[in-house]
């Protein structure tokens, strides 16, 4: 097959889905006639019809609300969320329904949304948001990002055939990034990768931040420094064994995401870390994330996010400590 | 600018049922085409929801309950909800619908076991096209937007009933939902049980507004009823359920009522409501209107009345006693069992170990 | 069950000014009062803002800015809205109405900053009461009413404006928020700008309903005007801005338009909407419309023209300038400098640490 | 002064900043005629007037987005939510617009929004929850979380008096407990306190968990086992200097909170002891919370929720390590 891009990945994985089983529903705003701000969706309307793929009136809380009525009646609906900074509507039908409605009715929810997310793609306010805590932090949801075209199809196959409601997360500034892929390959929820092998330091990440963790160890590669890189994919279930089993051999972890530090993802991390495998560590784990501030305007970006020199920066402390 | 869909009054068959002030009229109650039976079990289930209603107060104080939502005043409306409508007609309903859970077939007994903590919602909400009672406000009424929108998608027949109180009117998830049901002619009746308060805050303080009025906002219509009368209430749900049905979209009924009690038993009306109101509309209690109905009809003797007492306090004794001999589930199940179909190995562990620690005490 | 608040004719001072169909009245035309100065003026700003708009268009293609959504086709609103209003009335706008702030006196190229990614709004709203542009659609709508109910509480005698778009009415803030000033009877003027698309979803598949009508709904009146006359436009906001001043409450107005170019610069019309569409619309171009006006009644002649044009060439040319020359803030004060007034000490430590990690590199 | 419930000392609390500032706004559900579901508001129409305190229509998104609006034209707005799980769907106006306003304006945003948070109350679904970490991982806002009615009069007057925006959570399972209270002392956000002096292992806790926390202290005591007890009081920000001055003593640390331990508040509370302390730990830092699940219908709470022998246990594992 041919490289296609993680957009054209998501599209092909939502094209096979929506072939491969009849209740399979994709809508959102702007998905069916403009096949989605992203192309996402592309060609989906027309070859599924407007009752399989649709556009709805622009409601994020009604857009996720639907799906509770939908999956009720056997759907599997798969709603997009324009992206990540207008998911925030919807935070009552995703945290005490599309969580809760199994525990409290016994009925299944096969709920995947789908939530482009992450920023350095230049955009202004609230296009930029990396929403995945709050999220991770309730119960009832599987939470997966992945980094990788191939990981995307394979993970939206995983996501859409689950029974429990998935968040989707689509690192956004990765859509147009190409490789080969095969659409064989499964990646069962709940399974992280080792993106890159190596023995000093680990580096955890996941969706937009796994690049930047591969070209850091690409870096620390010439000053013999190897860095071992995990590419979570899935942040809710976490998989501890693969994280535990690279800190068997480096003893020391960095933690890479976009959001704010302060009370985001990366704390699970560290604290599970740091009790499962409190004998194993020989170094804290630095936490390198956004700054503990609103996402910044578009110039700032850069400074604002992870980047490989703070990365190789808390290697090389990692590195010297002790 | 002319481009304003225009509810015209052929696509209305509710309206024509009613006079301008919401009552039903004689001639269509004369048409309804129920039987002697059919309207005296409608009589039956007001005063065996009614009854069940009490008991249940009674149960609260008793600390069987940890807690009660009184539906008294609102019976004409759940028990002409659910006659109106098909068995397989699915109904969305808020927190205070038990009334119309019991008529839809559902034990009694198993749904207090919400309000006496063993559970969120016991029932399958598929056998009984009842969907759980629901608490945040107005949040279950998309869900009954995408009931209908998946019944116009798989070609069904059925209708949705989405339910709520005056103060869900005023909630974005409410809006948000009728205008979904508008775009998609969804086949759903919306009823609006307005009983004039939500919690302490008057219809007045609600909205400047009114609530039928709205449904020609979103492109279909809507009317005031006397929610009081269980044969209006019939009518009214029937008609525009069987205008859904043949695919002419969603409709809004705004039944006018009043909530006789406390909001629950966490209540204390006496802070922000009179008397004089309560006393204004115990003259329009369903149950005694429509017992007097029955009678100037001879539909009704004495007997029967007698009959029908006799039959509802048995079943609620059973209740009663299903209830408070209903087996505790462990925790581990209560706790753990149904979060999720394929529950993580994380999860797994962590109830094991709950269960172990269950065990070791 | 009579108590809906009935929004009676005399409540309406907006709607005699109108023809059913939504058009100013010639003779409601003629006592707007404007000074031929006045009229002028109006031209003059619509040709402003659009030549600012094309600006900023070119400007983003040349990679000056990341994004501009171009509000093109919407002039008359936009200078009809301000021109109707007090300087101390405030206005909330949507991501849209940067013609509004140009016409409010903020320097278009210090409100470029915002797409020039240096800035999230760079403006202090209380200086030109004139809110932040707001991209969460809808979400400013409850600010709007906040205001409003602040300058009731305070006894003031100013009104606000909140607009918003056709996609924005399906939105849950928006009907809260419109309920509320029914409620508190808030001196607020909703102006819904109907442009009839919501990026690709065109206004028969956000509603089945009529928007202007939703108001009554809320108990308060609302109309459909001729968004694409200025004044219209101006006729109708001032009109319900004095209802509100003297304390009516709220007016919803739904000005008909049409999104002559693309949502924003990322997008695509093509892949939605057919050109006759537009063509028909440009028919309408509240410019050359206006234009044809001033210049039928003798108000405008082609010197004058000839002479605005020029003024705005040169104003175009220095606000190109002043953005091209706007020095970029430091990047410790542009993420971390406004966040909180009270910044805690771990705040200050981060922003340190960031400050000294720039200067090291 | 009288010994007051903790729903007392709000009561107080608001009537002061009410009394003592004419732009300070309470409203809510309920709040007016009937003083609020719990009483907090008790009397305080009656005192100020209804353009004061005043009931809203049923829109908890409206109800924090008027506050924009408000806080724009000089009000500093203190809005109840009437339980913790009616927050969500005011969540949007929190994270877009109340946490960022004055970021994108420059504008101060002096809102207070109170909120009942916890279980322990027997009560039905959506009334016993502890979101707390979504809004610490939201920046551009304060939350703290009182105990104590001392503390919650005091904090409160900070948080009103406060020109940033603060989530004031109120542990509701201990609004009937009762104390004296001084109204003059001063609890800066900010500021934890040593709740009780120990040494053996120090035990963090924050509103509902605070009371658990120390009658664990107690029973530990008489095990000859001494637990330093640290109410938090402010989770964000986070009072770093007061955790890890216990942990010079302690070296070892536990953290309670009522919440699921996934993705939750303690999250950060142990990656930051394991990064700042990771050279005075001698223990991994057990989490002690609600288990990773919707919260339990009420019978089973008590199975759910931190208790006096978790802690204990937990303490034991803590000194047994090494
Ligand atoms: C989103 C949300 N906010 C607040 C509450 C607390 N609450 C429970 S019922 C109620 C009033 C509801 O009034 P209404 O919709 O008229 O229904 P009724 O109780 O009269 O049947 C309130 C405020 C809630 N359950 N959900
Ligand atoms: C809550 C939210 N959801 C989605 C978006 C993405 N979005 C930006 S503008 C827009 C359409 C808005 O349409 P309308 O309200 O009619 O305003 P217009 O763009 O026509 O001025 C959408 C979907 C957003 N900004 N906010
Ligand atoms: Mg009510
Ligand atoms: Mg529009």
């Amino acid at each position: 097959m041919e490289p296609v891009t993680m957009a054209k990945a998501i599209n092909l994985s939502l094209r096979d889905a929506l072939a491969g089983d009849d209740d399979v529903l994709v809508f959102g705003e702007d998905v069916g006639t403009l096949g989605g701000v992203f192309r996402i969706t592309d060609g989906l309307q027309k070859a599924f019809g407007s009752d399989r793929v649709f556009d709805t009136p622009l409601a994020e809380s009604a857009i996720i609300g639907i799906c509770i009525g939908l999956a009720l009646r056997g759907f599997k609906p798969v709603p997009e969320i324009q992206f990540d900074g207008f998911i925030y509507p919807a935070f009552d039908q995703i945290v005490s329904h599309v969580a809760k409605y199994r525990n409290r009715t016994g009925v299944s929810m096969p709920i995947t949304i789908r939530v482009p997310f992450g920023g350095r793609i230049g955009a202004v306010e609230h296009h930029s948001e990396s929403p995945e805590a709050y999220f991770t932090h309730t119960a009832g949801l599987k939470v997966v990002a992945p980094s990788t075209p191939g990981d995307a199809y394979a993970l939206l196959q995983s996501a859409i055939a689950d029974p429990d409601p998935v968040i989707f997360f689509e690192p956004k500034a990765r859509y147009y990034l190409k490789e080969e892929i095969d659409t064989a390959k499964e990646v069962p929820i709940g399974q992280a990768r080792v993106a890159r092998g190596g023995s000093g330091v680990t580096v955890i990440a996941y969706g937009p931040t796994v690049g930047i963790a591969l070209d850091a160890a690409k870096a620390a590669e010439k000053e013999n420094i190897s860095l071992e890189v995990i590419d979570l994919r899935s942040l809710s279930p976490l998989d501890m064994p693969t994280i535990l089993a690279s800190l068997q051999k480096t003893h020391r972890a960095i933690v890479v995401h976009e959001a704010p530090v302060f009370g985001g993802f990366g704390g699970e991390i560290v604290a599970r870390i740091a009790d499962d495998g409190f004998d194993l560590l020989e170094a804290p784990i630095a936490r390198i994330g956004g700054m503990d501030t609103p996402y910044p305007p578009a110039r700032y970006e850069k400074l604002y996010l992870p980047d490989v020199d703070r990365i190789l920066e808390a290697a090389d402390l990692a590195l010297a400590y002790g | 600018m002319a481009d304003v869909v225009r509810v015209v009054a052929a696509d209305d068959p509710v309206r024509p049922l009613f006079s301008p002030a919401g009552e039903l009229t004689a001639d269509a109650r004369g048409t309804l085409g129920l039987s002697p039976d059919e309207l005296r079990d409608l009589y039956h289930k007001m005063v065996w929801i009614r009854r069940t209603d009490q008991e249940a107060l009674n149960l609260q104080r008793q600390g069987e309950l940890g807690l009660w939502g009184p539906y008294q005043g609102q019976e004409a409306i759940h028990v002409g909800t659910v006659a109106a409508l098909r068995p397989t007609d699915w109904i969305f309903p808020s927190y205070r619908e038990f009334g119309m859970g019991m008529c839809r077939g559902i034990d009694p007994a198993e749904m207090l076991t919400l309000f006496r903590g063993l559970s969120h919602g016991p029932w399958d909400p598929r056998r009984y096209h009842f969907a759980p009672l629901v608490i945040p406000v107005a949040s279950q009424v998309p869900h009954a937007v995408g009931m209908a929108m998946g019944s116009r998608f798989k070609h069904g027949d059925d209708v949705v009933l989405s339910t709520f109180g005056d103060g869900a009117t005023s909630k974005g998830d409410w809006h948000e939902a009728m205008n979904f049901a508008g775009v998609f002619r969804a086949p759903v009746v919306f009823l609006c049980q307005n009983n004039r308060w939500a919690i302490s805050v008057p219809l007045a303080k609600q909205t400047a507004g009114s609530i039928a009025e709205r449904a020609q906002g979103y492109g279909f219509p809507g009317i005031r009823i006397d929610g009081n009368d269980v044969l209006a209430v019939l009518a009214a749900v029937r008609a525009a359920a069987a205008r859904a049905r043949q695919g002419d979209g969603p409709y809004l009924i705004e039944a006018m009522t009043y909530r006789m009690g406390p909001h629950t038993t966490s209540d204390d009306p006496t802070r922000y409501r009179s008397e004089t109101d309560l006393e204004r509309w115990n003259v329009k209690d369903p149950i005694p209107r429509y017992r007097e109905w029955l009678q100037g009809q001879g539909l009704i003797d004495e007997a029967s009345l007698a009959a029908i007492n006799r039959e509802v306090e048995t079943a609620v004794e059973a209740t009663r006693n299903r209830l408070k001999s209903a087996p505790v589930p462990a925790a581990g199940e209560a706790i753990f069992g149904r979060v999720y179909q394929h529950p993580p190995d994380s999860f797994l562990e962590e109830r094991q170990e709950f269960e172990s620690s269950l065990e070791s005490n």
